[in-house]
Order: structure tokens, then C-alpha cells, then sequence
């Protein structure tokens, strides 16, 4: 099915911490380092206030694949939010899983402010794993229509 | 409906290269609510602000999106230049269209497209932004200072020198920390106990200073401006009032055998004692666990002979409740433990020591009265080695530190030099990896050591260190001239590497301010904000941030002081308006989003509500303080029913966000 | 073989990272066999990541190694040098006619007392 | 308590008070030491080059004939110790060499690394008890004057043996005390003897067992003992020094006074 | 048992020390049970049978806000939820008097139905027998063949809390596995997993009556009827937004749900809606170790606190392949 389709190119939504993950979204920029423009970013003070109705809201609405990216565990500006982030999304993702989302779809990435060269290699590989998946025809029939 | 205004900034080319900057303002000006665009060069330019400016005037906007850099570089400018012309800072978002837009995208068709996006997802957020108020409150004008080394002493008194209270809490009986240890410091050589102990006298003075010798921190709540603190004040057992410090007592005391740990156990104190002669305060303390009286019921030979009548066995811990607008910690490092390192024989023989207990040996005041003499036998040593890295820059798998600890090449040129000095025929060898001296006169005093001293620098590391007879033999090598050595040294001291209190990683959770993986304290911003923690209102003084000489440490202790004084000279803090707050209709009182508040800034009352049948019900609701909320937005996932929302950052926002991105 | 080959092969059976050595040295202070090598453990560690192998294979260093493993337990860094002197050593019996001890020579070497143990060690270390 | 029990090629013959006197003093202490079938020499010094497969093999085989025993291995030559502590170790860390030694054995189900490996000391420390072993002691050896020798094997690499403290091991002296004697404080107890050197250079041999025993005789040893034949001969026959080398084993047999 | 909780509800409320009691009364079938307030006068009418299926916990969220103090019957599964509601402050501890009764098994007259028994009119329960009178005569049944699943995969051992207890308590070990089923999803492919769950969710017609009966369900306003949430939902929009809503709802009771089984009972559209509860559980237990939401009152929830060390989403999603 996905052979016919000349170029497919997905959409991913990203959730990135304003402390480390944005700044390492700016870090990459800065560097000149590329990666696909299918990502943007949505701009979170942690990764904790990434409430799961917001990826499921993303992908209701077409999203192919959504990544969440907050401070490594231990350098949480908030010093505790990305522990329940991890537990949050551990949780969730598993139950994506188990209701036949690919768990390749969703992906959580520890990338600090320093890390600008993880944050371009991080998208560029979710990028093309989404796009080997292909469209996110699962939902694609069943998708809310606005 | 508002009435947005768009700026699609150029950034010179670096954004008007790769994106199609007039396609991008003319794409954005078709959305809904947009009622005014503008592309232009350079939008952060006073030119480019005053543009933003007139627009909210002429166009009457209520909201404004800068399609520009990233918000972290000049979200706070846009957002200045908005409230000056009458609309309120958080009306204005910022679209990334460089760094997460043009700097990565070569394709300009790409970029462009993406930029609209990323402006539509702006626009989404505006028409739900609203305005926002910051939340003030007021600030306790009184600073707390954990720990009374030099770091301590010198912020505690440059805050009392600009007239605010300063508590200082030191669990030792004494002030006067590590450097009241120190025989000479670098690289003047002028005597540790010379320069130290007029601060601590100063310190004893000062009115607007307290100190709470012998005595911990128990518990903190509160936040920036508003701390209340509990302090342990541990027993000892001696009324600080009534003692006059005459030192009678702990030289009656039958009880001699116990360790000394102010000279590191090198030799013995009695059960009553005072730390050192210029002890501030200078008061006798019993030591429970050695104390003939408080152990068994006899005894009693101290509180027969104290005239002022100071002993006191039946004293219990006593708790001290009081306000602090700020904390500093200042709480210090010790020497690591060395029974890892037993390669070097640390645990076999007494004449291997750590350079603090060569400190105590050399020092006036020490155990041999700043004779330099062995631990085994009290003769000269005639050879002595020094090592370096002891336990510093490994890889961090064992037991050792990956840290440098930064002092260790100092104090050893100091060690050498001075017994190159006192004692000329003795032969003094220091086995580096690297010799780091990087401060104002550090390298010329190093160089001293060799040129002048005679001091032998050896290139190499020491492998093993044998104790044969009444020698240490040194096993060692010399990479330079590419020899296996082996010295016979009468004496062998090792650079342990330091690490931060054993008292601060707990101390840290109770004032939730982060540590790195070394349990040193983290900053706010290593570069730009060195004292201060992330943690509002706490600062950071001395070698619980990172390791520091003495020179360092006190600049870093004013540094402190510093900000502290601003703080507290301030009569109310204006907070972050992006906070979380709960819509007291929908809250169901559950406790969930306080147990996930990393700030303990959520608290529940029993509030009456008024019910649509207009009967009256009472009933348990969260309720967050903004001065204390930090805006993470934990508390926001982890309610169930939606009460808790975040400004700035709501459900609604950022879901509108998504959808524009996914349409 | 070709030396960046050979560089890579030596790595991967050592498992060992020459560039996490700092060069302290400590594993030449503490070898008990330094004054019998012509290259000491921290050259071996530094000449390999310079691809300087064939010098190191043409050296009888490769034989005083006495597998203590003081030099693995004392580095600061966990490289273990001895590894990588075996890993060497191992290139070098690996080839052809290349074993240090030949069965031949054995009985000259031998006395009554000696433990079998001394025998299987030395021709483990030093033959294929 | 029984153990299994694997004695290695060089008890079998030149060192075989080392065996002997171990099976009698186990026996006093009630302890049976079964030795496991068909055993075949460890190969004396652990190949640690991660592609030697077929050289780390027999000390496999050891392994799972006492795992399927259910039963601690005993060891008491420090070098089949060494051999077989470190084998179990890689084959409970090293994915790749697990995967190949049981494709190579065909094993089914795969082994890998299950069951206990224990060294004579370790059996005295751990099972038995100083303790125990203070109250059997019927012929102290008050006044003796020993140094313990560990040597290399036992210690080193401590992540994988996990046998002592490398640097500052107490087992052999709390074992000297044990018997009644007094434990010699020296250093060069961990450092190496010469090895297998003995075989092609005894020069080497001769300066390092030399300074191994100049540093006991120094701190005042009248004995040392050591668990390792190789060590035990390079010190006897090298050291240079008029020191008796034996067994820990012949020593407790004394004081056990069997 | 249904005569020694009408004299104890009696003895309750006339001595004052209660002034209502919540229990179960028959409507016109005998398996037509509903939660019921009493009071002295009707009192004769509390039935305690094994149609009594309801979990009264939940009710004691809306009758505490009442004056005067309640009496409940808790069976052991139901005073996990008690404890789970207490725990989150959604009743007046003040206001309830707790009564621990013995649990006898609970039956689904849809289930009977299935296996053809129909026109019942009466119950006789025995200990591990069950008498079930029909207009077509009597039915006896081994109670472990007719007991509902939720039953069967019981775990119910003992009232972890209750002011006092009535009848002697049973010893029950759990029966079967229970999450036999989440596990056989686990082990499908992506496809027939999602295959398995559009067939399942697309039935739903959103009536609510999942999160109506759901004890941990007792938001003053459901983020899905809230305007301002951005997601208010009301009506089914398609059945992918019947996955949200479930998922949703799901994750917002985990580490909460007590595993009842009401929200399966109570769905018109038979949807197993207690599999994606019972997947969070069998989620968390593997990774934050053994929990049991309405055990303790002082634990915290898994969700609600972290080790330094927990698992990445990585090590957990994709394990059932």
C-alpha cells in the first residue's frame, strides 16, 4: 500500500520542556543541524503538563507519530516533573500499544539543552520511522472530521 | 474575537533566506482574528519595536504573534515593547520560525510551509490567551546561613554589614569550618588562623548576626521571601549562657581517650571539650558518647569544678521555629574516605596520611605542636612523597570521583614548599598526572616550589606503596625519563579528592533545590546565575556548589551576599503569572495534584459553595499559592477532573496548538 | 593485516577504550614487570591507539606480561592494560608458526617440583 | 554440608598436601567434599580475549556438572578458582560468549552461569565460620608468626571475584587468628611471584618472589602460607630467603591437630 | 445474613446512632436490585442476595453531603472502593458507619439468561451452592458456574477497613488469572488488537453508564463535559472518539481503579471495558511492583510518585509481541 505512495511525509507533533528539550531544539538550529520539517515543536514548561488527552488529541486530528521530550531524569528543572512524565507515558504508550497504535509512534527522549546534535539525530530517526510506518491509516477513517 | 496583529521578522537573511517571508505574513494575515501583518527586517530593532507599537494603537490589537527567533531570545523583549503600548505581556506569542525553522531547512518551499504552521499554532494560542497578573508577596527581611565555614562567615557578614539578620546554623560545635584546620594558605602563605579568626570574632559581634553553633536544620517550608525554618539545637549539655569557656572542665575531665577530631584523630580530647582555643563560641560541649556521667550516672567531675555553675546533663534538644526571606547553603566538603585506596597502604600504616592530617602535623596548633613529625614514631621524616588524584578524575565506575577536585595541586606545592623551607634536608618528591594551577600567582608559586625549593615534580603516578620495616617504599613511575621508581619514603601523603557534606543531599530534598549526580548543589545557570539555585530563594556559597580554594570560595560567599541583599532589600517579589490554578467548581478535594507538587505550593480548605438549588454545601478544595507555584504543571495531568489548569500554558492552548498543527 | 584493521580486531577482543587512558601512569608504577619490558602497560595502551602495533608485535614485552592484573585493578580509568597486551599477544601466536614456547623446548625448562599448572598457564599464554 | 568439589590437575600431583590435608580438614569439620565426574583441567590462567571460546570450555563443563548437582563448587587452587569464578562470570554477563559456548556445547536448555562457585576460604569464612573453626582448633598456634600470601589469582579482578577487599583483604589473616596464631601486616602479600616465568625466564622470577618475601621476613613472618601451587613453588624455590613456604591447608591441619 | 443485617440496620437506627442506612431493595424482579436508602420504616425491605450486585460505596459521595450519618454494607471488594474514596477525600468519614458483610458471589441474570435459565423468580444462596427457583422450577448450580467473571477473577480476601462486621469472614483465594485476557491481547498482532478494540468501542453509544457506576468516577464535573477542557465530548462523534473517551477515562481512574468490574456490568453494548483497567493494573504492578489502589490509606498511588530508577517507556511498550 505505502509503495504506491510516492513520498509520504508524516506528521509529527513534538512536545518539548522549555528548559532542556526547547533549548536544545534551538541548540540544533544553531548548529545548522538538520532535520525533517515534518516536526514541530509545541513549547511546554515541562514534560509533565503533557497531558495525554494532548496526544490523543494529535493523533485524532492526523497526527502520524508523536514524540515528547523533556530534562533527563535527574535534571528536571522542576526537579521532579519528568519522573511522573515517564511513569505517565510508560503507562500510556502501553495502553496505545495494546489498543493496535504502533508503539513506534510514540516516543519519549531525554534531551538535555546541551544535547543539540540528540535532539537533530532523535527527530531525524522518529522521522523516518513514522515515514516506514506510513500514514497513520489506522485512525485515518475514524479520524474526527472538522 | 481578538484582534490579532502578525510580524513575520526577516532576522536579516537569516530567516528571509530559506523562508518566504511575504508569503508567510500574507498566508497568516488570512487567518481568523488576524487583523493586521507585517513582515520586516529586523523585528527586535528599536525600529522594528515601535512598528509592533503603532500597530497595537492604530489597529487596536489585542494580541500580537512575532514570527522570529526563539521565544528565549526575545520573547521578553516583544513582550516589553507590547505592555508599554497598553496590551498585556502575555497577549504576545512567539512563532520559532528560525532556530526550529529556517537554521534547519535548506528547502524553502518546506520552510515556508512549515512557518505558517507554526505561526497558525501562535494564533491558535493568542485568541485563548488572556491577560495575566503576576501574584506578589512580601519578603521576611532575614537571611539563614547553613554552615559556618569561611564561605558562611563571609556571606553572613556581608548581609549583617547591610543591615539585615543573618542566623547562622553550624552542626559543629564551632564555627570556622575547614579552614580552622589549615596551617598556611596559598599562595601568600600567611597563616590560616590569622585571617580566619578575626571574621569568626567579627562574627561573634556582630548584632545583627546569630549563631546557632551545634545545632541543624530540621525542617523548611514556605518559599522565596517566606521561609520558616525549624532548627535543631542538638544537647550538649552546657549552657551557652552561663559558660565562660575558661577550659577548666576539659582539662578535669577524667575521660582522655577520645579521638580528636579536630586533628583527625591524630590524638585525644577529653569527653567535655572545646574544638580549638579561638572557638566561636567559645564554650565547652560534652561529647554523649564518651561522657562517663551521661553514660553510666557517675561521674559528674565537670559540673563539680564549673564555678559558673554551666553543666547542664539533663538538656534536652531544643527546637528553634523562625522566618527567613532567604537561604544559603554553605555547607562544605570533606576529604573522601580512603579504605578504597589501600594501594597505597592508607589503612596499613599511620605514616601514610591525607594531606588534612598533614595540615594538623604542620600546624602551630596541632598535635605536635607544628613539629613535622611521623604519626608511628614522632622521628623527622627525610624523604616524603606526595601524591596526587587521589580519588579524583576516575572514571566514576569504582569508588572515586570523575571530578577534578581543583585544590589538590595547591595545597601540595604549599606542602612541599613549606617543608622544603623548615626543613631543608629533607627530599620532597610529587608524583602528578597534570599540574592545574589556573588562578592569579598559582603557577609562579608552583614554579617556586621546583625552581626555588628544590622540590621534585615527577611526572607519573604511584602504584603501590609498601611499608617494610620502618620505610614506605614508593612504587611509582617516572613517564618522563620512562623509569620505574622505587623511593624508600619516610612518609607518603595523599591528595584525597573532596566531596560535597554527607549533610546536603538530605538538606537539598528538604529545600527542594537540585544536586548533579555528585551531590553537589546545581545552579540556576552555570554561567550566568552561579549562587543562586534553580530553587527561588536559596543560594549557594562555598564548595556545596563545586569544588574551590579559599580565594574562590569567599568571592563566590560575597557573590552570594549579593544577591541575598537584593532579595531581601526588596519590600514585596512579583511572581511567574504562569501558574497553576484549580477552578474551585470543579476541584473534587482528592489530594492527587498535592501529592505530585514538587513545591508543596498546593494546600486545601473547606470552602462554602453556594449549589444551583441555593442550599449551602462546604466543601474540600484545592488551592494553589502563586508566590509559591513554579508553573511545571505536574498538578494539571495529575487531576482527574480538569480543575487544575495552568496559565499560559492551559488545556484548551495548548490542544489548540496541536490542531493547528495537525490540520 | 592492515593496521587499521588490526587496530580494530585488538579493540574488540581486548574490549578495551585506550581513550578513556589519561595518562597517570599508575598501571607502569604498579606493573611488577616494568624493568623487564622494553614497552611498559600505558605505552602499549597510548602505541596501539597510534596504530603503532607492529613494534609492539615485533617486542619480547609481550612475553614478560605476568597477567597479575594489578595494572586492571589500580587504573583510575578502567582500561585494563592487560587485556590489551594479551590481545596483542594473541595477534602475534595467531599467525602461523608464531608461537613463543614450542613443545621442544619444554623439557629443558622443566624440573621436577615445577607445578603442572606453570606448564598449561605458560603454553596457554604463549602457543596456540 | 556437602560441596562439590573441583581439585584441578596440579593437586592431583605435585601439589597433593594441598588436596589431602583440605578433604581432612573438611572432614573434621564435617563437611563432605564430593568431587564432581570427569573434570578436565581449567587451563591454569584465564584466556581474556573475548573471541577464545573452545580455551574457556572445560571450566564450562565444570560448571554445570556441579549446577546439576545443585551444590557450591569448591575450589581450592587459586588459579582454577580464578579460571572458573571468572568463566561463571562471563557467562552470566557476556550475551555473545553465553550464546556461543551453548551453541558449541548444544546445550538445552542454554547454561548460563547459574550455581555457585566458592574457594576453600570463602567455604571457611561464609559457611563454616572463624568462629567454628577457633572452637575445632585443638593445637593453636600461639607464638607463630604468619604472613599471609594471596598472590594475584584470589583477588584480582575483585568486580568478578568478589573475594575480598583487593587492596586490604582480612579472609587469610582472620584465618591466621583463627588458628591461634598472629597475622603479619605486610603488603606485598597481593603482588605477583613471577608466574609462569618460572618457566622460560627464572631471572624474573627470582627479583619478584625475592621482593615478595623480603617484605615478610622484614615485617617479622616465620611463615608464609599461600592456597596457589605456582605460588608456593616460585617462593619456595626462588625467594631467596630461609622463610617456609606452605599450605594454608597443612597449617589448619596442624592446628586442627589431625 | 439478609435477616441479621435487617435487625442490625434496625438496632442502628433506632438507637440513634445511624439516621439512614444504605443498602439493596428488590424492584418488581428479584434480580431487579437497586441501592436503596432506609430508614426505620422500610427497613424490612433491605435484601442481601447475590443479584445484589452494586457497589454502594460510591452513593456515600452524594449522601454524605446530606446531614446525620449513614450506614453501609460493604462486601470486601466493595470497601476497596471505600477506602480509595476515602483516601481522595470524597466523603465525610464522620457521617458513615461501615458494616463488613461476607461476600456470597455475585450473579448477572444476563448470564443466566445465557445459559438458558430464565423466569427466575426467587434465589436461595448456600455456600458454594446456588438454588435459583423458576417459574420453570428449580435450577441448582454449582455458584463458581453462574457467578459473574469480575467474581470469578476475584481478589476480594478480606475488608481492609469497616467500623464493624457482620457474619464471619470468608476465605476466598482467587480463582482464576486474571489477566489471562489482557495477556492473549497482548499476544496479538497491532492489527488485531486494533481489529479487536474498533470492533468493541464502536459499539459504544456514550450513555454514561461506565462512568456513572465507576466508584472512582466522582468528579464533581467530568473533563468531558467541560467546555473549557477542550475535549468536552459529549455524544459520540465517531469511534475513535469513543478511544479517547475510554482511554481517557481509563487513564484517569489508574492507580485508582479498585478492578470492581461494574464499568463491564453496568455497559448496555457488553463492551469489556475492565480489560483497559485491568491493562493499567497488569502495567503497573510489572513495572512499580505490586499495588493494590483502595489497600492502605497512606500509599501512595503509583502515578503519584517515581523511583529515580523507573523503567523507560521503551523497556515496557512492545513486551506483549
Amino acid at each position: 500500500m505505502q509503495v504506491n505512495e510516492e513520498k509520504f511525509e508524516p506528521t509529527i507533533v513534538a512536545f518539548c520542556c522549555n528548559w532542556c528539550s526547547y533549548a536544545g531544539a534551538d541548540l540544533s538550529g544553531t548548529n545548522r543541524l538538520q532535520y525533517p520539517a515534518n516536526v514541530k515543536i509545541i513549547r511546554v514548561p515541562c514534560s509533565c503538563r503533557v497531558n495525554p488527552m494532548f496526544i490523543l488529541r494529535a493523533f485524532q486530528r492526523g497526527a502520524d507519530g508523536v514524540i515528547l521530550c523533556g530534562c533527563h531524569p535527574g535534571d528536571c528543572h522542576y526537579t521532579t516533573g519528568n519522573y511522573f512524565t515517564r511513569r505517565r507515558m510508560t503507562l500510556l504508550f502501553s495502553m496505545l500499544e495494546f489498543l493496535g497504535i504502533e508503539k513506534e509512534r510514540t516516543r519519549l527522549e531525554w534531551v538535555s539543552a546541551a544535547e543539540g546534535a540528540k535532539f537533530a539525530a532523535t527527530m531525524n530517526d522518529f522521522v523516518a520511522t513514522v515515514t516506514k510506518l506510513g500514514k497513520n491509516r489506522r485512525l485515518e477513517d475514524l479520524r474526527c472530521k472538522k | 474575537m481578538q484582534r490579532i496583529g502578525v510580524f513575520v521578522c526577516w532576522c536579516g537573511s537569516n530567516i528571509a533566506a530559506t523562508v518566504d517571508v511575504k508569503a508567510v505574513a500574507e498566508a497568516l494575515g488570512k487567518e481568523p482574528g488576524v487583523v493586521y501583518f507585517e513582515d520586516y527586517q529586523y523585528m527586535c530593532s528599536e525600529e522594528g519595536q515601535t512598528k509592533l507599537q503603532n500597530a497595537i494603537r492604530d489597529y487596536k490589537l489585542t494580541g500580537a504573534v512575532v514570527c522570529s527567533c526563539s521565544p528565549r531570545m526575545h520573547e521578553a523583549t516583544f513582550r516589553k515593547a507590547a505592555a508599554k503600548a497598553g496590551v498585556n505581556s502575555f497577549m504576545v506569542e512567539i512563532a520559532n520560525i528560525r532556530e526550529q525553522c529556517s537554521w534547519i531547512h535548506k528547502n524553502k518551499e518546506e520552510a515556508t510551509e512549515k512557518a505558517i504552521i507554526l505561526g497558525r499554532a501562535a494564533i491558535a494560542k493568542v485568541h485563548l490567551n488572556a491577560p495575566l497578573t503576576a501574584g506578589e508577596s512580601p519578603v521576611t527581611k532575614r537571611a539563614l546561613v547553613i554552615g559556618g565555614g569561611i564561605a558562611g562567615i563571609q556571606t553572613a557578614l556581608d548581609i549583617a554589614d547591610a543591615g539585615f539578620e543573618v542566623d547562622i546554623v553550624e552542626k559543629k560545635p564551632t564555627i570556622g569550618g575547614k579552614m580552622s584546620q589549615i596551617d598556611k594558605t596559598f599562595p601568600t602563605l600567611d597563616c590560616a588562623a590569622c585571617i580566619l579568626t578575626p571574621k569568626m570574632v567579627e562574627v561573634a559581634q556582630n548584632e545583627k548576626i546569630r549563631i546557632f553553633s551545634y545545632s541543624e536544620v530540621d525542617k523548611v517550608q514556605g518559599f522565596v521571601g517566606n521561609f520558616s525554618v525549624s532548627i535543631r539545637r542538638k544537647a550538649r549539655f552546657v549552657d551557652e549562657v552561663k559558660c565562660t569557656g575558661c577550659g577548666l572542665c576539659t582539662e578535669k575531665c577524667p575521660q582522655k581517650k577520645v579521638p580528636n577530631e579536630f586533628n583527625l584523630g591524630l590524638d585525644q580530647r577529653r569527653a567535655i571539650y572545646i574544638p580549638f582555643a579561638q572557638a566561636v563560641p567559645k564554650v565547652a560541649t560534652i561529647d554523649p558518647d564518651y561522657c562517663t556521667m551521661l553514660k553510666t550516672g557517675k561521674c559528674g567531675v565537670c559540673s563539680k569544678i564549673c564555678t559558673a555553675g554551666a553543666i547542664d546533663y539533663k538538656q534536652k534538644d531544643s527546637f528553634i521555629e523562625e522566618k527567613y526571606g532567604a537561604i544559603v547553603v554553605a555547607t562544605g566538603f570533606n576529604p573522601i574516605e580512603l579504605n578504597k585506596y589501600d594501594e597505597f597502604a592508607y589503612s596499613q600504616s599511620p605514616d601514610v596520611i591525607t594531606s588534612l592530617e598533614f595540615e594538623r602535623i604542620t600546624n602551630a596548633a596541632g598535635p605536635t605542636g607544628g613539629t613535622l613529625l611521623r604519626p608511628s614514631d614522632g622521628e623527622h621524616p627525610k624523604k616524603i612523597v606526595f601524591v596526587q588524584c587521589v580519588g579524583s578524575r576516575e572514571d566514576g565506575s569504582g569508588c572515586g570521583k570523575t571530578y577534578c577536585s581543583k585544590i589538590c595541586c595547591m595545597y601540595t606545592a604549599k606542602h612541599a614548599m613549606l617543608t622544603r623551607e623548615k626543613y631543608p634536608d629533607t627530599e620532597v618528591y610529587v608524583f602528578y598526572i597534570d599540574v592545574r594551577t589556573p588562578g592569579k600567582s598559582f603557577d609562579e608559586f608552583y614554579r617556586r616550589a621546583v625552581e626555588e625549593y628544590g622540590v621534585h615534580y615527577i611526572k607519573g603516578m604511584v602504584g603501590k606503596v609498601i611499608p617494610q620495616g620502618k620505610k614506605l617504599m614508593v612504587r611509582a613511575s617516572d613517564l618522563i625519563d620512562r623509569k620505574q621508581l622505587l623511593i624508600d619514603a619516610d612518609l607518603v601523603v595523599l591528595a584525597a579528592a573532596i566531596e560535597p557534606d554527607k549533610s546536603a543531599r538530605p538538606l537539598a530534598t528538604m529545600l527542594t533545590a537540585s544536586m548533579d549526580t555528585n551531590d553537589f548543589f546545581t545552579e540556576a545557570h552555570p554561567k550566568l546565575r552561579p549562587v543562586e539555585s534553580p530553587t527561588a530563594g536559596i543560594f549557594l556559597s562555598g564548595c556545596c556548589q563545586g569544588p574551590k580554594d579559599i580565594p574562590e570560595t569567599v568571592s563566590q560567599a560575597s557573590a552570594c551576599a549579593a544577591k541575598v541583599i537584593g532579595l531581601l532589600c526588596r519590600d514585596k517579589l512579583t511572581g511567574n503569572p504562569c501558574v497553576a490554578h484549580s477552578d474551585e467548581l470543579m476541584c473534587n478535594g482528592c489530594s492527587t495534584c498535592e501529592k505530585v507538587c514538587p513545591y508543596g505550593a498546593i494546600t486545601y480548605q473547606d470552602k462554602e459553595f453556594r449549589m444551583p438549588d441555593r442550599t449551602m454545601r462546604t466543601r474540600r478544595v484545592a488551592s494553589v499559592n502563586p508566590a509559591v507555584c513554579q508553573g511545571c504543571g505536574a498538578c494539571t495531568v495529575a487531576c482527574p477532573s480538569g480543575a487544575m489548569d495552568l496559565h499560559g500554558f492551559s488545556n484548551s492552548q495548548i490542544m489548540a496548538e496541536v490542531d493547528a498543527i495537525c490540520k | 593485516m592492515e593496521q587499521n584493521n588490526l587496530k580494530e580486531t585488538l579493540l574488540r577482543i581486548s574490549g578495551v577504550n585506550p581513550r578513556k587512558c589519561m595518562k597517570c601512569g599508575k598501571c607502569s608504577g604498579t606493573c611488577p614487570s616494568y624493568d623487564e619490558m622494553e614497552y611498559h602497560p600505558h605505552e602499549f595502551v597510548s602505541m596501539v591507539e597510534n596504530g603503532e602495533t607492529e613494534k609492539l608485535m615485533a617486542s619480547p614485552s609481550l612475553y614478560r606480561c605476568l597477567t597479575c592484573f594489578a595494572c586492571v585493578e589500580r587504573c583510575p580509568r578502567g582500561v585494563q592494560p592487560a587485556k590489551l597486551i594479551e590481545a596483542v599477544r594473541l595477534a602475534v601466536i595467531r599467525q602461523q608458526g608464531m608461537n613463543h614456547l614450542k613443545p621442544d623446548q619444554l623439557p629443558d625448562m622443566l624440573d621436577e617440583d615445577m607445578p603442572q599448572q606453570a606448564l598449561v598457564s605458560a603454553m596457554r599464554k604463549f602457543a596456540k | 554440608m556437602v560441596f562439590s568439589y573441583y581439585p584441578g590437575c596440579t593437586l592431583r600431583t605435585r601439589a597433593k598436601e594441598l588436596d589431602e590435608k583440605a578433604r581432612k580438614c573438611a572432614e573434621a569439620l564435617g563437611i563432605t567434599l564430593e568431587e564432581i565426574p570427569d573434570w578436565q583441567c581449567c587451563g591454569g590462567c584465564y584466556p581474556v580475549a573475548s573471541d577464545e571460546i573452545a580455551t574457556r570450555l572445560s571450566a564450562v563443563r565444570a560448571l554445570m556438572a556441579a549446577k546439576s548437582e545443585e551444590r557450591p563448587l569448591v575450589t581450592l587452587c587459586s588459579a582454577c578458582h580464578n579460571v572458573l569464578k571468572r568463566t561463571r562470570h562471563d557467562l552470566q554477563t557476556d550475551e555473545t560468549f553465553r550464546d556461543r559456548v551453548n551453541r558449541y556445547m548444544g546445550n538445552d536448555p542454554v547454561y548460563a552461569g547459574e550455581g555457585e562457585v566458592i574457594h576453600f576460604l570463602e567455604m571457611l569464612r561464609d559457611k563454616v565460620g572463624f568462629d567454628t573453626i577457633r572452637a575445632a582448633v585443638k593445637n593453636p598456634l600461639t607464638g607463630r608468626r604468619i604472613a599471609a600470601y594471596y598472590g594475584c589469582l584470589l583477588l584480582r579482578p575483585s568486580g568478578v571475584m568478589a573475594f575480598d577487599d583487593p587492596e586490604n583483604p582480612t579472609v587469610i589473616e582472620d584465618f591466621i587468628r583463627a588458628l591461634g596464631a598472629e597475622s603479619v601486616a605486610w603488603s606485598m602479600r597481593n603482588e605477583c611471584c613471577g608466574s609462569y616465568m618460572a618457566l622460560e625466564d627464572k631471572g624474573i622470577v627470582e627479583r619478584k618472589s625475592g621482593s615478595v618475601l623480603a617484605n615478610a621476613k622484614a615485617q617479622g613472618a616465620d611463615t608464609v602460607i599461600t592456597a596457589c601451587p605456582l605460588c608456593l613453588y616460585n617462593l619456595q624455590k626462588f625467594g631467596g630467603q630461609d622463610l617456609p613456604v606452605v599450605y594454608f591447608t597443612e597449617l589448619l591441619y596442624e592446628a586442627l591437630g589431625l | 445474613m439478609q435477616k441479621m443485617m435487617q435487625d442490625r440496620a434496625r438496632e442502628l437506627l433506632s438507637s440513634g446512632k445511624v439516621d439512614r442506612v444504605l443498602g439493596w431493595i428488590e424492584g418488581d424482579f428479584v434480580y431487579d436490585v437497586t441501592p436503596h436508602v432506609f430508614r426505620e420504616n422500610d427497613i424490612d425491605q433491605l435484601i442481601y442476595h447475590s443479584f445484589a450486585s452494586q457497589n454502594l460505596s460510591k452513593y456515600l459521595v452524594g449522601e454524605t453531603k446530606k446531614d446525620g450519618v449513614i450506614a453501609v454494607f460493604l462486601r470486601p471488594c466493595d470497601s476497596y472502593s471505600f477506602v480509595q474514596l476515602l483516601k481522595e477525600h470524597r466523603f465525610d468519614r464522620e457521617k458513615v458507619y461501615a458494616i463488613a458483610i461476607p461476600c456470597l458471589g455475585k450473579v448477572d441474570a444476563e448470564d443466566l439468561r445465557a445459559m438458558g435459565i430464565r423466569g427466575i423468580t426467587g434465589v436461595t444462596d448456600g455456600k458454594e451452592r446456588i438454588i435459583l427457583h423458576t417459574l420453570y422450577g428449580d435450577v441448582e448450580k454449582e455458584k463458581s458456574e453462574v457467578i459473574a467473571e469480575r467474581c470469578r477473577k476475584c481478589r476480594g480476601v478480606h475488608a481492609p477497613y469497616f467500623d464493624e462486621r457482620l457474619g464471619e469472614e470468608l476465605t476466598k483465594e482467587p480463582l482464576t488469572d486474571r489477566f489471562e485476557m489482557v495477556e492473549k491481547l497482548e499476544k496479538m498482532t497491532a492489527e488485531e488488537r486494533f481489529a479487536f478494540w474498533q470492533d468493541e468501542l464502536s459499539r459504544c453509544i456514550r450513555c454514561n453508564a461506565c462512568r456513572n457506576v465507576c466508584p472512582a468516577c466522582t468528579c464533581e464535573k467530568c473533563v468531558f463535559d467541560n467546555a473549557a477542557s477542550g475535549i468536552e465530548n459529549k455524544a459520540p462523534a465517531s469511534s475513535f472518539e469513543e478511544q479517547n473517551f475510554h482511554i481517557i477515562r481509563a487513564f484517569h481512574v489508574a492507580g485508582r481503579c479498585t478492578d470492581c468490574g461494574q464499568c463491564s456490568r453496568v455497559c448496555p453494548q457488553g463492551i469489556p471495558l475492565h480489560l483497559l483497567n485491568r491493562k493499567f493494573i497488569k502495567d503497573i504492578n510489572s513495572c512499580y511492583g505490586e499495588y493494590r489502589a483502595g489497600a492502605d490509606l497512606e500509599e501512595k498511588a503509583p502515578l503519584n510518585r517515581f523511583d529515580v530508577d523507573d523503567c523507560e517507556p521503551g523497556d515496557v511498550v512492545g513486551k506483549g509481541e
